[in-house]
């Protein structure tokens, strides 16, 4: 169990190298984060995950090689505790459901992780469904 | 006979070739403009709501507000334009959930009442027939909005393990379907042509005053794919 | 046989209708891409500019002056995209610098020589020929790169009052045109087809070890373009 007030260990995975320094830093400075590592493919994410067992990945949606639902499925093969916050430009309920369906605890649009994005992760950390109000209105 | 049979085969080739490669162009063409522009939109709207956080929030300079709005507005432009090109639900997640969406969207801005059936009893459709189905429903609603002066269509869309059904009916003004043989026009002949390249049947059946219906089955087995 | 004869004069309608179709789909899509986003987006660099200003210059935030970074590469990117679409100079200047433009980014993109020859007797261009001329010159380029083995290529193109005459012309390894017959490549088969479109003839010289020749001669008139 993480002590209260103890920061969340975080990997960050998004294969677009300004969106992922944008998001490390609204991470950084709300204080509440500790970001364990960062990864920019498929491969490094399993790697990283798999060697620093962070409490929350951070996800991309679309990567090379394996997409979101793809990468999930590896991921939570090895590391069944891990929880998953997914991170996408589409604001479409179906994809929303995909990820939870592969096992992701949220769904986030980027455009809108600067106000959500620490309050995601704090969510699925606890284990609970996090998912955008933006696409939470849609259903 | 012999060169016209020729030319028959060379023209039938290349009209396949030229719809598969207009779909790689737009899906490829959508993927560019969601992954590079739509990125770089997303990272610059990030930024400036970093910055807007840093520099006191409501309190900070109206400039920045607006600026972040606008990209807002712009990453929604971005959206409406790639998804016109191609809905990456079609590539990412599948026939089913690219009708749903589309259905659903198509209903609100076209004021249209969309009655839809849709039944996949088979979750993969492979993806040169989920397209084809895909813009084959599309030119059918575009018909309907813009010929058939009636609220309201019926979508019935049902696979099993070998075939793909789909019928689009209005119960609008209708047509005299011999007056359209020598159309010039992309639509009803795009849709025919689709279907009949992927080994399928097409049919439509229409008459003035009494509304239209088009039916299609594409067979879903890999063996009758290719002519 | 009349049915192969109808199914023969569609299938041409069709091949006509989806190449002009595909081109008004890509003047479109440039035309909402460069004018819609690009106003979006020149507003936003305009506002983060001035609020750079205001807030002090080179003093201001540094995520301010990354945003400003950002954008000015967004609209780098957007203008590339629309570009790849649409050479917007086919458009605005016409063929004859659409050309010019395009051979000249050719040659230092691929570090091919382009020896050319423009003799441009005639100003204004028809817009469908001039389209056409443009993908023809672009698919036999891309030939030339992608099979010919050679760092030089010859164009050559020349119009007077009734005609586009293009030749595009390699001495590098060539093919044998037999095996071609059957291919399922889009290339060959579609600059053969938009020029017979257009009432022109379409010739296609080859051999292995002595390069490749193509050469089109198009009517410009406009009696003789629908078939
Ligand atoms: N649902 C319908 N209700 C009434 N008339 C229809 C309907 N669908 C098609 N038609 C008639 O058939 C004609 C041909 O349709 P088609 O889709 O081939 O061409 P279009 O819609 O006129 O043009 P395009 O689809 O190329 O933009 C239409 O112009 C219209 O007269
Ligand atoms: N300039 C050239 N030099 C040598 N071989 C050529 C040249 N142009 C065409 N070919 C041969 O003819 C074949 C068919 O050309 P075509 O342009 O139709 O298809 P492609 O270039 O292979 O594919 P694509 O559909 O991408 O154009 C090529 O694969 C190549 O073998
Ligand atoms: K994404
Ligand atoms: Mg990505
Ligand atoms: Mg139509
Ligand atoms: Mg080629």
């Amino acid at each position: 169990m993480p002590l209260i007030n103890s920061p969340i260990r975080v990997v960050l995975a998004d294969d677009h190298e300004m969106v992922r320094e944008a998001l490390a830093r609204i991470l950084e400075e709300s204080g509440k984060i500790t970001i364990v590592a960062q990864a920019s493919d498929g491969a490094q994410t399993l790697d990283a995950v798999c060697k620093l067992q962070p409490e929350v990945l951070v996800l991309d949606y679309s990567m090379p090689t394996w997409d979101a639902p793809q990468l999930i499925e590896k991921l939570l093969r090895e590391s069944p505790d891990l929880r998953i916050l997914v991170l996408t430009v589409h604001e479409n309920i179906h994809y929303a459901v995909r990820v939870l369906e592969s096992g992701a605890h949220g769904y986030i649009i980027k455009s809108a992780a600067v106000d959500e994005l620490v309050a995601g992760i704090d969510t699925v950390r606890q284990g609970q469904i996090y998912i955008s109000p933006r696409i939470s209105q849609e259903v | 006979e012999q060169r016209i049979v020729e030319s028959e085969s060379r023209l039938r080739k290349l009209s396949s070739l030229l719809l598969s490669s207009q779909e790689a162009e737009r899906r490829n063409l959508s993927r560019d403009l969601h992954d590079e522009l739509g990125q770089q939109m997303t990272a610059i709207s990030l930024d400036l709501q970093s910055l807007e956080k840093q520099e006191g929030g409501t309190r900070s300079n109206p400039l920045l507000r607006r600026a972040i709005e606008e990209t807002e507005q712009l990453l929604k432009s971005l959206h409406e334009i790639a998804t016109r090109v191609r809905p990456s639900v079609l590539d990412d997640l599948g026939l089913r959930d690219a009708v749903e969406s589309f259905l659903s969207e198509y209903q609100d801005r076209k004021e249209m009442d969309v009655r839809s059936r849709l039944h996949f009893h088979r979750e993969r459709i492979p993806s040169k027939i989920g397209e084809n189905a895909f813009r084959i429903l599309q030119e059918a609603l575009a018909n309907v909005v813009s010929h058939a002066q009636v609220g309201q269509v019926d979508v019935d869309i049902e696979t099993d393990s070998e075939m793909l059904y789909m019928t689009v009916k209005d119960s609008g003004v209708g047509f005299e379907l011999e007056e359209q043989k020598d159309s010039t026009r992309l639509g009803i002949l795009g849709m025919r042509e689709r279907v009949e390249l992927l080994n399928g049947q097409f049919d439509l059946q229409s008459k003035p005053g009494e509304g239209t219906q088009i039916h299609v089955a594409i067979p879903l087995c890999e063996e009758g794919q290719s002519k």
